[in-house]
């Protein structure tokens, strides 16, 4: 009796497991692997309707190829492993043809070896630290070059700036940032003794002693600034006590990779205004583009406070490319796409055009703007043309020999100029 | 400098040479009791928060005696049983089984494990394990980890278990669920499982409580009949059962002893009329029921 | 030069300006000019404004600085953007006559940057040098002294004598002393007693100065200016230790007030509350929808805030524990798991109705900033609120639990709970009150946090493990435990995170904990006796 | 004789579930196996890879569940920190698949891992040395985990830290290793973790046969663990376990060094975790200090409770019930998922203390009166005990 029952307890589950659907009808399916739940969802929730929006927007259109476009929404709730086995699910179970997702490093370093093994395709719309080139993987995110060292510039050459804080989370992408930085700013001319590395955890909400140590260290006669790679949650208590401590944006500026629209809505800026950040878009930009991306982004969230950033856009920009990629290989597989997507160009939001270079990143424009008492950017500095992504960046020893490209003869993605061999990978 | 010397103090009684180290030398398990005594307890303080619960106290307990224990509620009976097993630390004073064991320095288990045995005031046993099983771990054997990992019943030890069922009357429940049994039964299981342990002392709190008049009388017997082989020391309230057992009974006030002898001379001595059966004296029929309601 | 002629047109041409600027304000050409100006333009248009107008063009400047000033799109005049009760009016900015019929549409920003602002604050200062009111004229010194340039000595120089205030005075002879130490062309003895002068000094400024000097040609300069930096660091390490002290008890404070309400729940009914840290930010998603409700008080807001999060906190555990917890009496890890669902569902349900981004607290005006004791102490003023705060609500519980007769039932309830049921006491309503009181007072705590750090469905997250330390590291039950414990913990971590860094110095603070527990497992203060088994 | 073998069929937790649930186990894992491997992809019984690589997380989560079962189930420790032995035998895989890399990186360094080169790390700190050797990093996987568990459980068990306390600390331990395994200065890959595995033994780790092979392993594992554990709990060293966590007190006065038993069950259920660790690796593909997170650790305890605690095969059974239920629902819903977890915290706590299996035993001994006469002896005892 018991035995029978958990017979049939264990074949039910492994049953309904086996029995996943394997739905084949005609339509070209969009994987969207954003977190919905679980700490990133935050931010990514967010990108998710972007993409929801845009399908539904090119579905109006009469949709790809003929076919209509049909998303596949999962969640990996903010855990790393499930973004694997999401991607796994999404390309064997779901068969999508394209995925949008991951926001920090590590999903896309967890979904990578997926990607790679079942030759699916992502769009990866985040700034990120670079040092990665998969054929798999388009970034559409800025990576340093495009966003950490003309930043620096811009407070070196407009502001005068001669020392640097360097504060950022513990994690990849700003120990990366600050290695970059640091390399940078050495080659500049400044000394060891000008800059400042502070790292903090996840989260960190006492930002007493380290601001008050910045407010020090920019006492000291030469003109200081803040290069923040601080993440997320940790931001808001950080400008709190930058605010509560009086250390306003014309003593030492703080100038921010991941603080965004988004990241202000959650923010009385009043105390904040002046502070600087690097993008590539802000909603602030006034382009006819952006204006009906806005409107259209408000309409479809129904909610007139939404605001836009720049995840968002490069969101768009990946979403417009793969749908021209797709109508110009005249199909959706991965090898086609991936070929046809080198060179597309699209219009950016903020005015010019973004192209897909042969590192699978972008050539974008890089914009500084000042934090404004109603929670939006006003551009201050703008590169004059667009900034090509540099997959391995220059300044890391590590690295510096190594390109990417993904066009024959040479199709890698860690080609080493020296030893003109592709390291790792093929094996 | 006194540090030093006693560092120096120590290292040579480490290295003394008439002596292995300790923790080399065998664990010695036998009791010495050639003076005929077995517990000694003397200068006995220990306080809580002010409140002294132990008040230089002295006992002496002879070997194969079965010696009772009465006192007013908070005369410090419990907290002598506690103390004696290892449970609370005491402030000052010595206890010694034996001639050689010193208690005070040794854990619960260690001194279980010299054969003390001790059952609770409120009956403690391992409700959702068997009657037979509740025995068997209480059988004296060696209660290492690695040991009982790899045990196995032997003959011999499933025979002491059902002497023991039998002693306690529960061979006919031995496969219930020590839970399920009622209350007298589970005070008889624990009795049975210090007997299982085969202990040297026995320390029993209150253990006619919430027994029917029969079963306070089997009780009675097999306290008795346990005296002499092992040393009993029994602490009750119930005075009926006290004097049908009691051979030498002793008093506690306050943390320390008020009198002691047999239970004529202990109802003759005029501080223990005063503080404790004085009061019972004049009004004893209202005294023990309330005691027994307390029980209950 | 232009500073002097600044300087003239404040003090001969008093009388005449307030008339003056008002007409010609709107007609000047400079005026204009500003709209639409680049930012690399604008700051020669307003060297010419400061240099024509003096005193007068504050408002315009103050406007400016503050991103308030306008141009109307259709004739190019200048416009300040005012809030008056929660509409956009838009004003004249130098005679503060309304603007009737403009809308967001017909007017555009003049934008400044950090350039700008910096340029501005310096202008005004040099205007402000003349001000009435001693306190502006004193920070108008202080701004000047990172940017002593000739004029701006000569001019300090001619206001010295007269000055009547001492604290003006006091910075504008330091303004001098910097001056003349650091001027070659001046004689040796002269410099000398200036950087003697300087040593008494902490602004920054003079410290800066002085390091430079040490570097100086002249020997004896060098000597002085070392000593002179040498006795600085001295008093400024007083200071900062001060300031570290601070930081540790503002960081204790934080955590007294996440850690009371389970120092209660826990500490004095035994319950695994896993859902602590939903209570406090609940208590902040309160404070959230009551600024919502009332967004021209903000300032107020906070007295409406602190009740109104301790009775939404406080009836959501009253209702968790008449639900939930009741029915798991005397099985605290069962008590700990169903509370942790309950946290997971209060997490998902603000989610679900507040979405999932950070929600925007705004901070009264009279708590932002920080009180100046000097220049290198300064205590925010935030923290300094919810350092009382803390203590406030601290001992107001301690005397709700002593004098009242609630208080008197929960600690019969928590010392011996079949007792006092038989003495009549209703041990279910005390319980729910108990939980109620230590979930409202999490509540509390919410709101003063919202001051400090995000709010979000995250918040309770980030500090139920803290407090949870802080109870048991005080000893379970006991109060003065709890506080003792929350200000040792956050003045230790303070003290060790400037050597280890602010991870190091968390995982140092756990690992010591978790030794300290098992050395003494009931925690700092225990309950002696047989009770407490 | 018939004494001996009725002690051995009433015992309760005799193995009387133990025969049925590992046969059921390795034929279930066998023909999965079997599907995958050697039916074409079209066949309607074909089991994909990813289902495959889904089971075999299922079955290192029930290994984990084994664990957390064996202590609180059996011995009344909840431990809320059982993710970091887990976490810790996951990182030593992790730390042996990543010396399996070799030049084979992004930046083609023979000897440091990727995050090593552009940290800009010179050598290979200590504690990596050797783990390119297959059987030291397992033996690692369980000595580390094993080890932390001894020292915790030593200090801890030792000066009586029990119940709440007990739990909180664990909590504490895992949530300190978190924050220490998150520095990047530790060596261990920092957020990132140790990902982009490349191959096991030689075996290519993305290989359908690999993965089978992996996922036959954990079954296989599961089962021997889930065997040993039964043989261990129905020892008289189970019974003492059993009797510390209904009357510790008790234990300790008739001679048992509980604070002994106590650790080495808690080091034998972290050897366990650390095992399932290092078998759950592989299988995803990343091990990243997430794991260590308290909120994990919960979720653990949350299984056992669903499956039923104190009852070894609940244990396996909640975890594989509940994470199905998460795969699904977190697809389906993803916003009710937190909403159904928590609720099922709840409501198993107040309505089911024991579990699917206690549901089952309940439903088992409802009809027992009117089918069976299973035991005389038993019957006879409840008949008596009632009069």
């Amino acid at each position: 009796m018991k035995i029978k029952t958990l017979v049939s307890a264990i074949a039910l589950s492994g049953a309904t497991l086996i029995a996943l659907p394997s739905m084949a009808a005609d339509t070209i399916k969009v994987g969207v692997l954003h977190s919905l739940s679980g700490t990133m969802a935050i931010s990514e929730t967010t990108l998710k309707d972007t993409v929801l929006m845009m399908v539904e927007e090119q579905n109006k259109k009469g949709g790809l190829l003929g076919k209509k476009l049909e998303a596949v929404v999962v969640d990996p709730a903010s855990n790393w492993p499930l973004f694997a086995e999401k991607g796994r699910e999404l390309l064997t179970q779901e068969k999508v043809d394209v995925i949008f997702g991951s926001w920090t490093s590590v999903s896309r370093k967890s979904v990578l070896p997926v990607l790679e093994e079942l030759n699916g395709l992502m769009f990866y719309p985040v700034q990120y630290e670079g040092e990665e080139s998969s054929k798999n993987v388009f970034y559409t995110g800025a990576a340093p070059n495009q966003q950490a060292i003309p930043a620096v510039d811009y407070l070196m050459n407009d502001l005068g700036v001669e020392r640097f804080v360097l504060a950022g989370t513990d994690y990849v992408y700003p120990r990366t940032t600050n290695k970059i930085l640091e390399a940078y700013l050495k080659a500049k001319g400044v000394a060891a003794q000008d800059i400042m590395i502070n790292y903090t955890p996840f989260g960190h909400s006492d930002w007493q002693s380290i601001v008050s140590d910045v407010k020090k260290f920019g006492g000291e006669g030469k003109k200081t600034a803040v290069v923040s790679t601080i993440n997320g949650d940790a931001n808001v208590p950080f400008y709190k006590e930058l605010g509560n401590q009086g250390i306003s944006a014309e003593d030492i500026p703080v100038v921010a990779f991941s603080v965004g629209e988004e990241e202000l809505s959650g923010l009385d800026t009043t105390p904040l205004v002046g502070h600087l950040a690097a993008w590539n878009y802000f909603q602030s930009v006034e382009s006819d583009a952006n204006d009906e991306f806005i409107t259209q982004w408000k309409a479809f969230t129904k909610d007139s406070n939404r605001v836009t950033n720049d995840p968002m856009e490069a969101t768009y920009i990946g979403f417009k490319m793969w749908a021209n990629a797709v109508t110009d290989a005249g199909t959706t597989d991965v090898d086609a796409v991936e070929q046809a997507m080198i060179g597309q160009e699209t219009e950016n939001l903020t005015g010019g055009i973004a192209v897909m270079n042969k590192n699978h990143h972008l050539s974008k424009p890089v914009l500084i703007g000042e934090i404004q008492d109603d929670g939006q950017f006003e551009v201050v500095w703008e590169t004059d043309g667009v900034v090509a992504g540099d997959a391995w960046s220059d300044f890391l020893p590590g690295s510096k020999d190594l390109i990417s490209d993904w066009t024959a003869p040479i199709k890698c993605g860690n080609y080493n100029t020296k030893t003109k061999a592709c390291s790792g990978q093929n094996y | 400098m006194s540090a030093i010397e006693n560092t120096v103090e120590n290292l040579r009684e480490t290295f003394r040479r008439d002596q292995v180290w300790p923790f080399l030398a065998p664990t010695q398990t036998k009791v010495n009791v050639d003076n005929q005594m077995i517990l000694y307890v003397e200068g006995l303080n220990l306080s809580f928060d002010g409140f002294k619960a132990l008040n230089n106290l002295n006992l002496y307990v002879n070997d194969g005696e079965l010696r009772c224990l009465i006192g007013a509620n908070g005369a410090g009976k419990t907290t002598l049983m506690d103390v004696i097993t290892g449970k609370t630390q005491c402030d000052s004073g010595t206890v010694f089984f034996g001639q050689n064991h010193n208690l005070l320095n040794k854990d619960e288990a260690e001194i279980a494990q010299l054969g003390i045995g001790r059952k609770f005031q409120k009956p403690t046993v391992f409700e959702e394990q068997t009657v037979f099983d509740n025995l068997e771990l209480s059988l004296k054997t060696d209660k290492g980890v690695l040991p009982t990992l790899f045990s196995r019943l032997t003959p011999t030890q499933i025979d002491r278990i059902d002497e023991v069922l039998k002693i306690i009357g529960l061979a006919k429940h031995r496969f219930m669920l020590a839970g399920a049994l009622s209350h007298g039964q589970k005070q008889w299981l624990e009795i049975g499982m210090l007997l299982a342990a085969d202990p040297r002392l026995l320390l029993i709190d209150e253990p006619v409580a919430g027994m029917t008049p029969q079963e306070t009388e089997k009780t009675a017997e097999l306290l008795t009949s346990l005296a002499g082989e092992r040393t009993v020391i029994v602490v009750e309230h119930d005075m009926e059962f006290v004097r049908s057992i009691a051979r030498t009974v002793t008093v506690l006030h306050q943390g320390s002893v008020l009198a002691e002898g047999t239970m004529d001379q202990i109802q003759s001595n005029k501080d223990v009329i005063e503080v404790y059966l004085g009061e019972e004296a004049g009004e004893s029929e209202v005294g023990e029921d309330a005691v027994e309601g307390e029980n209950a | 030069m232009r500073h002097l002629i600044a300087l003239c047109c404040c003090l001969f041409g008093l009388l005449s300006f307030s008339v003056q600027a008002a007409e010609s304000s709107q007609q000047d050409p400079f005026l204009t000019e500003l709209a639409g100006a680049k930012f690399k333009d604008m700051v020669p248009i307003l060297d010419q404004l400061a240099e024509i107008q003096g005193e007068a063009i504050l408002p315009l400047f103050h406007t400016l600085l503050g991103g308030d000033l306008y141009y109307i799109k259709a004739d190019k005049s200048l416009v300040g953007q005012f809030d008056e009760q929660g509409a956009t009016v838009y004003k004249d900015v130098f005679n503060q006559t309304l603007v009737p019929n403009l809308s967001k549409r017909d007017v555009k920003k003049i934008r400044v940057n950090n350039t700008l602002r910096g340029y501005l604050r310096n202008a005004i200062a040099q205007i402000q040098l003349t001000a009435k009111s001693p306190k502006v004229r004193e920070s108008a010194v202080r701004e000047l002294l990172s940017k002593l340039d000739a004029d701006t000595v000569a001019l300090i120089e001619s206001l010295y004598a007269k000055e009547t205030n001492n604290k003006v005075k006091e910075a504008m002879g330091l303004a001098l002393s910097m001056h003349t130490a650091s001027s070659t062309e001046l004689t040796l003895p002269n410099r000398l007693v200036a950087i003697e002068r300087l040593s008494s000094s902490l602004e920054g400024d003079a410290r800066n100065l002085l390091t430079t000097l040490t570097k100086d040609e002249n020997p004896a300069i060098v000597k002085a200016a070392t000593s002179a930096l040498e006795k600085i660091a001295q008093r400024a390490n007083r200071f900062a230790f001060i300031d570290q002290l601070f930081f540790g008890l503002s960081l204790g404070s934080v955590l007294l007030l996440a850690s009371i309400g389970l120092a209660i729940t826990f500490g004095v009914m035994g319950v695994i509350n896993m859902a602590h840290g939903e209570m406090i930010m609940l208590g902040a998603y309160t404070t959230y929808v009551v600024q919502l409700m009332m967004p021209n008080y903000i300032d107020y807001s906070i007295w409406v805030a602190i009740p109104a999060a301790f009775l939404v906190s406080g009836l959501m555990g009253i209702l968790i524990e008449r639900l939930v917890i009741r029915h798991l009496h005397g099985r605290p890890l069962e008590t700990l798991l169903a509370t942790f669902g309950i946290s997971l569902i209060l997490q998902q349900l603000v989610r679900s109705i507040f979405s999932p981004l950070n929600r925007q607290v705004s901070t009264p005006s009279w708590m932002s900033g920080s009180w100046e004791i000097n220049p290198v102490l300064s205590l925010t003023l935030n923290r300094l609120y919810i350092l009382a705060f803390a203590l406030l609500v601290f001992f107001a519980l301690v005397i709700v639990l002593r004098k009242t007769s609630l208080g008197l039932n929960v600690r019969a309830v928590s010392q011996n709970r079949n007792m006092a049921k038989a003495m009549g006491v209703k041990t279910h309503w005390v319980d729910a009150m108990t939980f109620g009181l230590g979930s409202g007072i999490a509540g509390i705590a919410g709101v003063a946090l919202s001051q400090l750090t995000n709010v979000g469905p995250n918040l309770g997250q980030a500090y139920i493990i803290d407090s949870f330390m802080v109870v048991v590291f005080g000893g379970v039950g006991n109060l003065l435990g709890t506080l003792v414990a929350a200000f040792s913990l956050g003045i230790a971590t303070k003290f060790l995170e400037p050597t280890t860094g602010a991870v190091l110095a968390a995982i140092i603070v756990l690992v010591f904990i978790i030794l300290f527990i098992q050395k003494r497992p009931k925690g700092l203060f225990p309950q002696k006796g047989r009770a407490a088994e | 004789m018939t004494r001996l073998t009725e002690w051995f069929s009433a015992g309760r937790s005799s193995g009387k579930h133990t025969l049925p649930f590992v046969v059921i186990l390795l034929v279930v894992s066998l023909l999965a196996s079997g599907a995958n491997l050697l039916l074409p992809e079209d066949s309607a019984l074909y089991v994909s890879t990813y289902t495959i690589t889904l089971l075999g997380k299922y079955l290192c989560y029930a290994m984990l569940a084994l664990a957390v079962d064996i202590i609180w189930g059996y011995c009344g420790i909840l431990s809320l920190g059982h993710g970091a032995f887990f976490a810790l035998g996951g990182y030593a895989m992790g730390m042996y698949l990543m010396r399996q890399i070799g030049d084979r990186g992004v930046y083609g360094d023979p000897l440091l891992p990727d995050f090593m080169v552009f940290l800009d790390w010179k050598e290979l700190p200590w504690f990596w040395l050797g783990m390119d050797n297959f059987g030291f990093a397992m033996l690692m996987a369980v000595v580390v985990p094993g080890l932390l568990a001894f020292v915790f459980g030593w200090l801890a068990f030792r000066s009586r830290v029990t119940g709440v306390y007990l739990s909180i600390m664990t909590q504490a331990l895992t949530y300190a290793l978190l924050l220490a395994f998150f520095r990047n200065e530790m060596g261990f890959g920092g957020n990132n973790g140790l990902t982009d595995f490349k191959e096991i033994l030689g075996f290519d780790l993305q290989a359908d046969s690999t993965r089978v092979s992996l996922f036959m392993i954990t079954a296989f594992l599961l089962a021997v663990l889930f065997v040993v554990s039964q043989r261990i709990l129905s020892s008289r060293f189970g019974k003492v376990v059993l009797a510390i966590r209904d009357a510790e007190a008790r234990s300790r006065f008739i001679g048992y060094r509980t604070d002994r038993y106590k650790v080495w069950l808690f080091v034998y259920s972290a050897v366990i975790a650390g095992i399932a660790g290092a078998l759950y690796v592989p299988q995803v593909g990343i091990i990243n200090p997430g794991e260590f997170s308290p909120i994990n650790s919960i979720e653990m305890v949350i299984w056992v409770a669903v499956g039923g605690r104190g009852t070894l095969i609940g244990a396996v059974i909640g975890a594989i019930l509940v994470n199905y239920a998460k795969t699904r629902f977190t697809a389906i819903l993803p916003d009710a998922w937190l909403f159904a977890l928590g609720a099922m915290f709840v409501l198993v706590t107040l309505y089911l203390p024991k579990g699917l299996m206690g549901l089952y035993a309940q439903m088992m001994a409802k009809r027992r009166p009117r089918i069976l006469e299973e035991s005389a002896v038993k019957e006879s005892a409840t008949k008596e005990s009632e009069v």
